[in-house]
């Protein structure tokens, strides 16, 4: 009957129980449609650990207490956790202490929130005009004044973490991009001139000479969106100006050494480091830009491919809406495109982490011991100028250091570049700590 | 003492019943599948009786795209040239087959089998034999013969 | 009818017009029964450049002068080339000034030459019984006194480059490993515990409890073979002692750490570095030892796949015995197994070995910085005890800098593996400039 069964779910399509809409936010509802894909969406709450990731919110800063040495003075210092599955984005943006020691704006829920409809109803009552033909201009607008806004008021707006319509049209269930921050950014990165071999039909636009903007939602590969829908968060990121607008900084490229020189440009640093002085950057889960630098974006993998498998159910195959380590799925997950047994494919991929953990650890001490040398160097009276030399490479180092610890797959993404990354770290930190000691 | 022997040997009795029922049930629901996915036309060369099961789909999909797409059917690279194994090979195979599939206990996504592998190795010889006599002679041994889809995976199902 | 064609050329077996046996050394020979591989073996006199390789001799010293400081006290800082096809081997050994301002033993001929039959004769004058049946005892005999001669005597008893009897049984054609030192070394390497997964017939030797010695040539898989063919020469190497005995110090296994470890312990050094005093050792040629730590490795990617890869001569197929760099031949070389085009492939591999190039040199600028830091604290006065663990940090950097320099992939063999041995070297060599200026 195994068959029999088949033969009929096969021919079953998909049928609308309910109706949904833009405004459909409550992924119960759409579920009603996909009971396949919201089941394994409400799975995200499972808490399974791996060696270097895995969903598990256990204090980093325990694990490593270097890093409250290399946070020192920023909110960092005080309370970062490893992330866990969607599920818990807004109840885990809740409850750090990040948001109650500093006073956080609205722009913190762009990412941790189905926030599209809060900002379409700020935009109507800042006087955008209704109706779904102005969708996109309510949602951008809406996005400024979300930003702005204190977070504990913006926070009263919103009461679901990612769902459905945040990735999906409501109508055609195509994947889409709606985060006004990506949004930008792409189109951004689509005018610089950095090498985009991994994302085609930017290529492919840059070729038809530049014509208006390049529109995501319209022109990327169905198998592009399969990482830009994950792009619209995995990103670094920072506020711009008084506005609290959240900003990627992609103007000049996606990788490590173009983001710091867009950062050195604007004259942007996230805090002032409480021991040495410097005026240093936060690196925040740059997945989606080391994942660019990486094979199997060069070979057109996407981050669904590996984190939303596909999965058989019955004569189905369905998109495993259970986002997660893919080393918890490893048959799903690498064996349709790796030929060797699971235990092999692990090794492989933790092979790789190790090394960057190691380095990790190598990069950290120097960062550690540079900022030692600074706060000594200050102690010991000598003049602040004399120490911008040492200061600018803290700020180099600690940029490198937190790009690759801040991003979650500990090297697997771009396992090369990831060493690349820490070896400069290392070399920049050690020279500051020479600069330090100079005649 | 006595009491728990007993019980060893109902219980003996009761695995030994329960797995001769297991068997017939087993042996039937096979025979159902296999007849129901049109399990005589496993015997047949038509490609499209191995995508009865859907579970073949991918495989015949990528075939199509293949290179031998044209000059090779599923079974001119899965089951052995020689008369007798043919059979041998391709009742152990459909029942294999119809087994997992009826249980569904099958590792997915699904690995082809070392022992088939060497099949598959004897008929890229048994078209290519000749071109490749300088590189390749005993297939299935590892101390004397390259494994051909080291290098050709690519052959019967296409890149990926 | 293309098929028919192809099967009556087949047809005409390779029929054996002459007799080899283990006294034919000349490769013409051999040729008259395998004019297909003889042709392309002959065409290792070509010399194409690539962008990090290729076959042009050219001066390493001049293109990157820093190599004159880092090998300072050592014959390599006088002539030092870029290394071309296995036909000049044995010529480029006679005119390199290396050979002329040193004088060096007989040993250097185990690998630039078609030496067993110098072995065999060398064995038999000392007394080793003759005949075929004490062949392996003539050769390891032999091995030891040729190590020992200097290396005017024993060039006398050479005359051809690499030849078809080094590789191959006369009889069978099967291939074969004929290097002493190769087969010392991976007895050794067998009884270790070092991991070998890409190694089977190693770990299941071990597995069926590693009774007697490990041999080579009757346990490895021919896909072994394809490597260990090769791992012969393209490996690091010391002379032991005296006798000058040629040693690939894998005793405690492969990896950069490993090897040093063992030099380590052995007390061994290259030579005195001239400006800062340590003593240091030299990375020759590690392509076995770094292409074991990389991911064709342990895909069972041999050396033979990229480097001899078959090709298509009417109805036969051969492999190409013009060894040189894949990137000049990436149709055979790649993409049996990458679908990708070919510009698309060599753009991979020439990224993988741009990032490695772009660590290199910053490694390199710190090993010179060291060394100047190191000769300026001499001159200065400061007490040889007191820069005992500057020079210690030289040692690490230098072997670590070297590993990767000396391998000449250009990081491409094991691409985070060469980055993270880079990093060390930074990190090794910036913490030496710290020790020398430490209070
Ligand atoms: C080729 C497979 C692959 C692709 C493509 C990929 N990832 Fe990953 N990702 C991994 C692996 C493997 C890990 C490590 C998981 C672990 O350590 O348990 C990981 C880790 C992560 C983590 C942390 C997971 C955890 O367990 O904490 C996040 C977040 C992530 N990836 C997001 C992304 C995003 C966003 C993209 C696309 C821009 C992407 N990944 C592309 C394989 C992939
Ligand atoms: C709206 C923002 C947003 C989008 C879109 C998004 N993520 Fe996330 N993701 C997050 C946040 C926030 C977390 C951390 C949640 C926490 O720790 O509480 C997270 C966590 C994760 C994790 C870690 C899970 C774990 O078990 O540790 C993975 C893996 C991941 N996301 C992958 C993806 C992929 C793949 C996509 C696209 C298919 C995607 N995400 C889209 C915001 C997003
Ligand atoms: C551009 C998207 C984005 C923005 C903006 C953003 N986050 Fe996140 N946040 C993420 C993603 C993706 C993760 C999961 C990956 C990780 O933890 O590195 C995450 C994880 C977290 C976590 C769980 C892990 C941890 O760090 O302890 C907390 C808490 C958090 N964010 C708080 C905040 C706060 C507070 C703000 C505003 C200051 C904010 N986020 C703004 C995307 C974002
Ligand atoms: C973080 C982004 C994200 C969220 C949130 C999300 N999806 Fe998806 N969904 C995807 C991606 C990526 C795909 C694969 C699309 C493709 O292959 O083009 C997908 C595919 C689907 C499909 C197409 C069939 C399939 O399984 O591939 C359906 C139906 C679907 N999702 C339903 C839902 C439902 C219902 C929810 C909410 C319970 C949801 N999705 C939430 C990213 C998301
Ligand atoms: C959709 C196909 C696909 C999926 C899914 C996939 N890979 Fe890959 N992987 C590739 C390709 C393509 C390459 C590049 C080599 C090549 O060109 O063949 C690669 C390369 C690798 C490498 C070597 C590159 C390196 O960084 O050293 C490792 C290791 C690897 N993959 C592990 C994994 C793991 C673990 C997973 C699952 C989490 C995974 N892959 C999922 C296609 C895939
Ligand atoms: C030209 C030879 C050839 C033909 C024709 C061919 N196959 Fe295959 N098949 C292969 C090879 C080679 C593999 C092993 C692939 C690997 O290990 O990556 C394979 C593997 C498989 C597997 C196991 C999946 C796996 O990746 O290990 C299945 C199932 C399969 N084939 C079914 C079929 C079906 C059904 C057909 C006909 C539609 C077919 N084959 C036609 C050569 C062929
Ligand atoms: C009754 C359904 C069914 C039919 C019909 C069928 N298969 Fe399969 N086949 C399966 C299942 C289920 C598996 C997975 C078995 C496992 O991995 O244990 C499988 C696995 C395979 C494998 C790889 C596993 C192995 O044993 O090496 C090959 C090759 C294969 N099939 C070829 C074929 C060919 C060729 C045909 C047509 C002549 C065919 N199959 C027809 C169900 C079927
Ligand atoms: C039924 C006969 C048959 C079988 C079985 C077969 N081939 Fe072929 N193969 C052919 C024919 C016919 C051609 C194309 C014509 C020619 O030789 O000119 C071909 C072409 C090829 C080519 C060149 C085209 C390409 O795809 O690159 C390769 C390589 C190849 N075969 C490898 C294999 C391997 C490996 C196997 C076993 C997995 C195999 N073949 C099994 C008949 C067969
Ligand atoms: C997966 C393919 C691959 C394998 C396997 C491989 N190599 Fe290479 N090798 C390369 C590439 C690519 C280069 C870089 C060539 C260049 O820069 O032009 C290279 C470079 C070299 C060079 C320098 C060539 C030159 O142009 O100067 C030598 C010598 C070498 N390899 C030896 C080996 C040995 C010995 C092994 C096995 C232990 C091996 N290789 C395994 C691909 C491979
Ligand atoms: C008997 C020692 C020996 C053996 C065995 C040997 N090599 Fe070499 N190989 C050398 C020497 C010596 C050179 C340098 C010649 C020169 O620069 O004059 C060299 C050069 C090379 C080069 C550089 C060619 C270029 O164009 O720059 C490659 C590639 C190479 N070998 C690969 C291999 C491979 C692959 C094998 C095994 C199939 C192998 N070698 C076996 C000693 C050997
Ligand atoms: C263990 C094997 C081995 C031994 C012993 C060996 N070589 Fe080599 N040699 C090689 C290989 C392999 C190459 C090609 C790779 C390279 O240049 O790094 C090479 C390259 C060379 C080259 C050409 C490139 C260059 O460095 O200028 C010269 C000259 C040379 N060797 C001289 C010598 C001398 C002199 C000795 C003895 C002191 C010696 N070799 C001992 C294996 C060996
Ligand atoms: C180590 C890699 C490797 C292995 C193993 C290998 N091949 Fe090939 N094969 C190649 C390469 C490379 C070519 C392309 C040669 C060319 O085009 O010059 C090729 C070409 C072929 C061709 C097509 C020639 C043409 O262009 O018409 C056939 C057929 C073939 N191989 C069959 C086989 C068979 C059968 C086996 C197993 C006995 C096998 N190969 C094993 C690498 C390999
Ligand atoms: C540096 C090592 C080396 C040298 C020198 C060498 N060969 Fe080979 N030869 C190989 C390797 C590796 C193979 C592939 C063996 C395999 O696939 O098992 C091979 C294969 C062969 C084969 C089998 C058919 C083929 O092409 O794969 C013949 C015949 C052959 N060589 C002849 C010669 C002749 C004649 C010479 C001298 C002119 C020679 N070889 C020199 C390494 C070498
Ligand atoms: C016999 C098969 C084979 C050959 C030949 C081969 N590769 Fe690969 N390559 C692989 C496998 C297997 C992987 C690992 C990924 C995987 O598991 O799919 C890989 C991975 C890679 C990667 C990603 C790993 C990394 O270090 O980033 C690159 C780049 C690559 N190969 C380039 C090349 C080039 C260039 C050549 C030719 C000089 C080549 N390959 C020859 C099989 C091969
Ligand atoms: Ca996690
Ligand atoms: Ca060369």
């Amino acid at each position: 009957e195994n068959i029999a069964r088949r033969k009929r779910e096969a021919e079953q399509r998909v049928f609308r129980v309910v109706e949904i809409d833009e405004d459909t936010i409550d992924p119960a509802v759409w579920g009603k449609n996909y009971p396949r894909q919201y089941d394994s969406y409400r799975r995200t709450v499972d808490t399974e650990r791996t060696r270097h990731g895995g969903s598990e919110a256990f204090n980093r800063l325990e694990d490593a207490p270097r890093w409250r040495t290399i946070f020192k003075g920023y909110a960092f210092s005080i309370d970062y956790r490893e992330d866990r599955g969607h599920a818990y984005m807004l109840s885990d943006q809740d409850i750090t202490e990040r948001t109650k020691v500093v006073k956080q704006p609205g722009a913190c829920l762009h990412c941790h929130s189905s926030v599209l409809r809060a900002y379409r109803e700020a935009a109507l009552m800042a006087g955008v005009p209704a109706g779904e033909d102005h969708r996109q201009e309510q949602i951008m607008k809406g996005f400024e004044i979300v930003c702005a806004m204190p977070y504990e008021k913006a926070r009263t707006m919103v009461s679901h973490p990612v769902s459905c319509i945040d990735c999906h049209s409501p109508e055609t269930m195509q994947i889409r991009v709606t985060r006004p921050g990506f949004l930008n950014a792409i189109q951004e990165l689509a005018k610089s001139d950095y090498p985009l071999p991994h994302l085609p039909s930017i290529e492919r636009w840059r070729q038809d000479g530049r014509k208006g903007q390049y529109d995501v939602n319209t022109m990327a590969t169905r198998q592009e969106m399969r990482s830009f829908a994950c792009g619209q968060c995995h990103v670094e990121y920072y506020f711009r100006g008084e506005g609290k607008l959240l900003v990627y900084p992609w103007h000049k490229g996606l990788g490590v050494g173009e983001i710091e020189s867009y950062y050195n440009e604007t004259g942007f640093h996230d805090w002032i480091h409480e021991d040495s002085g410097a005026p240093v950057l936060k690196a925040q889960h740059p997945e989606f830009e080391l994942w660019s630098q990486g094979i199997h974006a060069r070979s057109g993998v996407a981050c669904a491919d590996c984190h939303m498998p596909y999965k058989r159910e019955g004569a189905m195959k369905i998109s495993d809406h259970h986002v997660r380590s893919p080393l918890l799925n490893i048959a799903s997950a690498c064996q349709t495109c790796h030929h060797y047994s699971e235990s092999e494919i692990k090794a492989r991929a933790e092979l790789i982490q190790d090394r960057t953990k190691t380095l990790l650890i190598r990069a950290e001490e120097a960062v550690v011991d540079l900022i030692h040398d600074l706060q000594k160097a200050q102690e010991f009276g000598i003049p602040a100028e004399q120490l911008k030399a040492a200061q600018e490479l803290h700020r180099k180092a600690q940029w490198r250091l937190d790009f690759v610890a801040a991003e979650n797959s500990m090297g697997f993404h771009a396992s090369q570049e990831a060493a690349r990354i820490l070896a400069e770290a290392i070399d920049y930190a050690r020279q500051g700590q020479l600069e330090v000691v100079k005649p | 003492m006595i009491k728990e022997d007993m019980r060893f040997i109902s219980n003996l009795s009761f695995t030994t019943l329960f797995l001769l029922g297991f068997l017939g049930l087993f042996i039937g629901l096979s025979a159902y599948t296999f007849y129901y996915a049109q399990g005589a036309s496993y015997l047949s060369n038509d490609p499209k009786a191995c995508v009865n099961c859907h579970i073949m789909r991918e495989q015949y999909d990528g075939w199509q795209k293949a290179s031998h797409h044209a000059v090779a059917t599923c079974n001119d690279c899965h089951i052995p040239h020689e008369p007798l194994s043919k059979y041998v090979t391709k009742l152990k195979n459909g029942f294999w087959h119809s087994k997992s599939f009826t249980f569904q206990d099958f590792h997915e996504p699904i690995r082809i089998k070392p022992q088939n592998r060497t099949v598959l190795q004897k008929n890229c010889l048994h078209c290519h034999g000749e071109f490749v006599s300088q590189i390749a002679t005993h297939p299935g041994n590892d101390r004397q013969m390259l494994d051909c889809i080291h290098c050709h995976k690519s052959v019967g199902h296409g890149p990926g």
